[in-house]
């Protein structure tokens, strides 16, 4: 049973890996935004591996609506959304080095570094009870409070986003920003 | 509690299942349109004409659209056909006979429904033309509407059988089925059931209003494909559906696969019917409906299904 | 042999059809629907067969090329009383199938359909020069034809430009001519839009391509409303043509509507008008008055005042807005008859498509008991587009309202007005 | 990790695989004209993809906070009956939460196409 297990470990990784590069190679904004979704893929396989099955799914399920919107979003607002025009995805070389080796080298640290107990991975559908029993135990304040949190994003992100609300247009008073983006730069 | 089968088995058990419910599904579509559109056709006919149509499709070239991404052009199609095969693997045949029933049964599902959502999008956007391009965007629209309704009605369902596994949900209907216990939660699922499937009153991605919509720029063998893999994505909407509210494979006296293919056909009957008299609806309209008048009554389906747990 | 059976196979499916009309194209709906054996198709990339009828102007022929070389192989052409200035039958395409005026469409479209399955019969090359609509190849950085990130025309084509919107975003507007060919559209209407997501934010009518000064070797329009113009008609004949045409309008709003059974079965009935028994059109009707979703997807979309529409004409359209304006009010033989206009209020989509099938049942009804009754000959004549006169064309109205009622409205809306208001190019040309 | 996992694996790829299979051969040459989009005659001016102007965009953004409160209560589903009364007064404050964003949201016409 290892072996299939290992197997599955290494493709899910793999996949995970691999299309995290593909994110930042890719011209096109949909192709970046779906390979960050296999990346999430992929760590969802991981995580079923582990036993976290409830997690590993939830995460396919959040990412496919998520990314999708991202995408949206993107095309929306970037130039050249496709990529028709081949682009470089990558900006801030330098911090951006020193960030990946930094996380890399902390990441990698706690995986060496830290004990985890060796125990045989817990029945998926036992482990998606105990979170509900933590939801509603020990956690529950965390919970209530995130709860609270995600509807002022609601609220937030509708009185940002909305043109024209019950008081009127919401370009009123309002100024244009400075000088505009020149394209041929950007 | 779950004696699954083999692993190897499986495909051949989703193939030996699904194959004859697409087909099915398309001869029913086809005799339901000929007899709407009040046009004699024989049995014999009716009974070939999937198959002729797809030998047909077979023959036809496959498009080549200009500058497309050609990748995710030949993904889109072929990944609606996997996710339309591994939602119908979730669904439990019989209380013996499960392929792929996991304990998170209903997120799994949830979550292929979701990704259907990423292949009709790369359908519409990949092809770099007008018209599947408006009808890749018109279902992210349509999916962001139905995809809460359908988790919801999925989770009251899960309430009294405390799991997620689909096996539990249909166990759970032993007295009673869901659609008695919890009234709101077909009909809320056949909404959801229409959108994802895309089909009648909410069929807009390849509606033809948009000249066939993300179909616009395919023909041939994709086409072929991405028909093929609709007809098994309702199979599977309505199987589960058959599942989680009419009580799966319970039933006196015949085997539960049999009482299961019965009840999934009553659901695929029932769609392909209002498919040909149901005109599809305005996007914005169904859009303020889903999230004003649907999510609030799959809300209040989620309260009456716990007050009735209590 | 193996390939041979699969063959076969393939050539029992229903024959899928693109049908290209011109003016005073043959009425296919007849000779087409009823057997199953022939499927009419959205876009020319399902197709195998190209249909092309009537009289086409010299300036719809490249666009007619144009969707020839977009159908897939194996494809083939069928040519039903097609006309085109200047070239024979077989100048515009390679090496069609002629059906004569006697010739059944139906029997040569299926015919080529085998033969092309069956490969008795070589797939149609293309027509058009293999050619990029501009020079793209080894420009640029990758060979991609662009310049910096928005500049140049990689892979043969610019990108969109920006412009500004209701909502206060600048984004890409989209700016295309669409038609003469979509299968939603009437025949030869041609629209430049300007899009900005699925939103129209301007609108323009191309120019009509039948009125031209070439008398599109054709004559004029043999309708019997416009032969009333002149000389004397039996209402019978009258109502029946009335009926007809109203019923294949409401066949093709039910087909952009989803419904294509239905809008088969409204087909068949205009095929038939004079056989047909008034109870089937009225089952019809009572089937579609109960669909909520249609008077739901349809109620407010396309909307005209009544003070824009009044005393223009317009006829069915007016009274769809509450205005009995009908010409037929005014003539001695429908008045023994007990004629009276109906009307809608709402002036929308879906009174007009309510109007239209009370209609069909009210000119079933004068048909049946007009006995030999005549009219016409004064000059005018209330037809489906209106009161038509000689020098008077009221869908020419219609064309000039069309811009500013779909300026604002999603695709869907713009589709849904244009098949509520029967935009007849052909019959806005007579004049 | 569970066989059925591993059976939806593996019936997803033979979904996947067998729908390339039919799709992926039977590619020739076409002419440029033959590769037009279709727009029912004309070729367009631009390429379709573009700065696609969504119109649902205050849907998306109130879909995004609504799918992670709904992912509470996937496991708090599964232990509803066992904790009783206290799962159920947590659950309708979940409900009033999100009652309250569509209300509000509602209010603010975001829903509509901008």
């Amino acid at each position: 049973m290892t072996e299939p297990l290992d197997a599955l470990f290494w493709l899910s990784s793999t996949v995970a890996v691999f299309s995290a590069w593909r994110v930042f190679r890719a011209d096109s904004m949909v192709r970046a935004a779906y390979w960050l979704m296999g990346s999430f893929v992929g760590v969802a396989g991981i995580l079923v591996l582990v036993g976290a099955e409830f997690l590993g799914l939830v995460l396919i399920l959040m990412m496919a609506g998520e990314m999708t919107i991202m995408a949206v979003f993107m095309v929306m607002f970037m130039m050249n959304p496709a990529g028709l025009n081949p682009m470089n995805m990558v900006h801030q070389h330098r911090t951006s080095l020193l960030a990946g080796v930094l996380s890399f080298v902390g990441l990698g640290a706690i995986a060496l570094l830290a004990s985890f107990p060796q125990a045989p991975p817990p029945d998926p559908a036992a482990a998606t009870s105990d979170l509900g029993h933590e939801l509603l135990g020990g956690s529950m304040l965390v919970f209530q409070t995130a709860g609270v949190a995600l509807l002022s994003t609601m609220i937030g992100s509708i009185a940002l986003a909305a043109q024209r609300g019950r008081y009127g247009s919401a370009a009123e008073g309002s100024e244009e920003p400075g000088a505009p983006i020149d394209e041929e730069d950007a | 509690m779950t004696t699954p089968l083999p692993l190897w088995l499986a495909p051949a058990v989703v193939a030996s299942v699904l194959a004859p419910a697409v087909y099915l599904t398309w001869v029913l579509d086809r005799w339901v349109g000929a007899r709407v559109a009040g046009r004699r056709t024989s049995l014999g006919q009716t009974l070939a004409s999937p198959l002729a149509e797809a030998a047909q499709l077979m023959l036809q070239s496959s498009p080549r659209a200009e500058r497309p991404d050609r990748v995710t052009w030949l993904l889109a199609p072929a990944s609606l056909s996997g996710l339309a095969v591994v939602a119908v693997a979730t669904v439990p045949l019989g209380p013996m006979l499960h392929i792929a029933d996991a304990p998170g049964g209903i997120v799994l599902f949830g979550a292929a429904i979701a990704l259907v959502m990423v292949a009709v999008f790369l359908h519409g956007w990949s092809a770099n033309s007008l018209f599947p391009l408006m009808g890749g965007y018109r279902f992210i629209a349509l999916a962001l509407s139905f995809e809460m309704p359908l988790a919801l009605v999925l989770i009251a369902a899960a309430l009294p059988a405390e799991s997620l596994r689909f096996s539990d949900i249909v166990q759970s209907q032993v007295d009673v089925w869901n659609v008695v216990r919890q009234p709101l939660g077909l009909p809320l699922y056949l909404i959801a059931t229409l959108g994802a499937s895309f089909w009648g009153p909410l069929a807009f991605p390849d509606a033809p209003d948009l000249a066939g919509g993300t179909t616009a720029e395919s023909s041939g063998a994709a086409l072929l494909v991405w028909t093929a893999a609709r007809y098994a994505l309702l199979v599977a909407l309505c199987a589960v559906g058959a599942a989680v509210f009419l009580g799966g494979w319970l039933g006196p006296g015949l085997p539960g696969p049999i009482w299961l293919a019965f009840k999934t056909a009553g659901l695929v009957a029932t769609v392909v019917v209002i498919g040909h008299h149901v005109a599809r609806v305005r996007l914005e309209d169904f859009v303020v409906v889903a999230w004003t008048v649907l999510i609030p009554l799959a809300l209040v389906d989620v309260f009456l299904s716990g007050l009735l747990v209590l | 042999m193996g390939l041979t059976a699969f063959a076969r196979l393939a050539a029992k499916a229903p024959a899928p059809v693109f049908v290209a009309r011109g003016a005073n194209a043959r009425s296919l709906a007849f000779e087409l629907s009823g057997t199953g054996d022939v499927v009419l198709t959205q876009t020319p990339r399902h197709a195998c067969v190209l249909l092309a009828t009537g009289a086409f102007p010299d300036s719809m022929v490249p666009a007619l090329r144009q969707i020839h070389d977009q159908m897939s192989h194996p494809r083939g052409v069928v040519l039903a009383g097609a006309h085109f200035r200047g070239h024979g039958p077989r100048g515009v395409f390679s090496d069609p199938v002629v059906v004569t005026p006697e010739g059944d469409v139906h029997d040569a479209v299926v015919v080529l359909h085998r033969d092309l399955i069956l490969g008795r019969r070589p797939s149609a090359p293309p027509l058009l020069p293999d050619r990029d609509p501009t020079p793209w190849r080894g420009v640029g950085p990758y060979g991609q034809g662009g310049k910096g990130m928005t500049g140049g025309t990689p892979y043969g084509r610019p990108l969109a430009g920006l412009a500004d919107d209701r909502d206060g975003l600048k984004l890409d507007a989209l700016e295309l001519r669409l038609g003469p060919f979509l299968p939603m559209f009437p025949p030869g209407l041609t629209l430049t839009i300007k899009l900005q997501g699925d939103v129209v934010q301007q609108a323009r009518v191309g120019d009509n391509p039948f009125r031209t000064d070439e008398r599109v070797s054709v004559g004029a329009r043999s309708s019997v409303f416009v032969r009333a113009l002149s000389g004397p008609v039996t209402i019978r004949e009258l109502e029946h043509a009335r009926a007809a045409h109203h019923l294949e309008r409401v066949g093709e709003a039910l087909r952009a509507a989803g419904l294509g059974a239905l809008g088969e079965r409204a087909d068949r009935l205009a095929a038939n008008i004079e056989r047909v028994e008034a109870a089937a059109v009225r089952r019809l009707h009572r089937l579609l008055r109960r669909s909520r979703t249609l008077a739901w997807a349809t109620s407010g979309v396309g909307r005209l005042e009544p003070d824009r529409v009044a005393g223009r004409g317009l006829g069915l359209v007016a009274r769809a807005c509450g205005l009995p304006e009908d010409l037929r009010t005014q003539d001695g033989a429908y008045n023994e008859l007990g004629f009276s206009p109906l009307v809608e209020g709402g002036g929308d989509a879906c009174a007009r498509w309510r109007l239209r099938l009370a209609e069909v049942a009210q000119s079933l009804l004068l048909a049946s008991a007009a006995g030999t009754r005549t009219t016409g000959g004064t000059g005018s004549v209330e037809s489906p587009w209106g009161s038509i006169s000689s020098d008077h064309a009221p869908v020419g109205s219609l064309l000039e309202l069309l811009p500013g009622m779909l300026e604002g409205s999603d695709w869907g809306d713009v589709i849904t007005t244009i098949v509520s208001l029967d935009l007849d190019l052909e019959e806005a040309a007579r004049t | 990790m569970s066989a059925a996992h591993g059976a939806a694996l593996i019936v997803f790829s033979l979904g996947l695989c067998a729908g390339l299979a039919v799709c992926a051969p039977g590619r020739g040459t076409a002419t440029a004209p033959e590769r037009t989009p279709y727009l029912g005659g004309y070729a367009p001016e631009t390429h379709a993809w573009s700065r696609f102007h969504v119109r649902y965009y205050g849907m998306a953004l109130l879909f995004l906070a609504f799918d992670m409160e709904m992912v509470f209560m996937y496991p708090w589903a599964v232990v509803f009956a066992e904790e009783g009364m206290i799962a159920f007064v947590e659950m309708l404050m979940f409900i009033v939460i999100l009652l309250l964003g569509i209300l509000y949201a509602w209010r603010e016409r975001a829903l509509a196409w901008a």
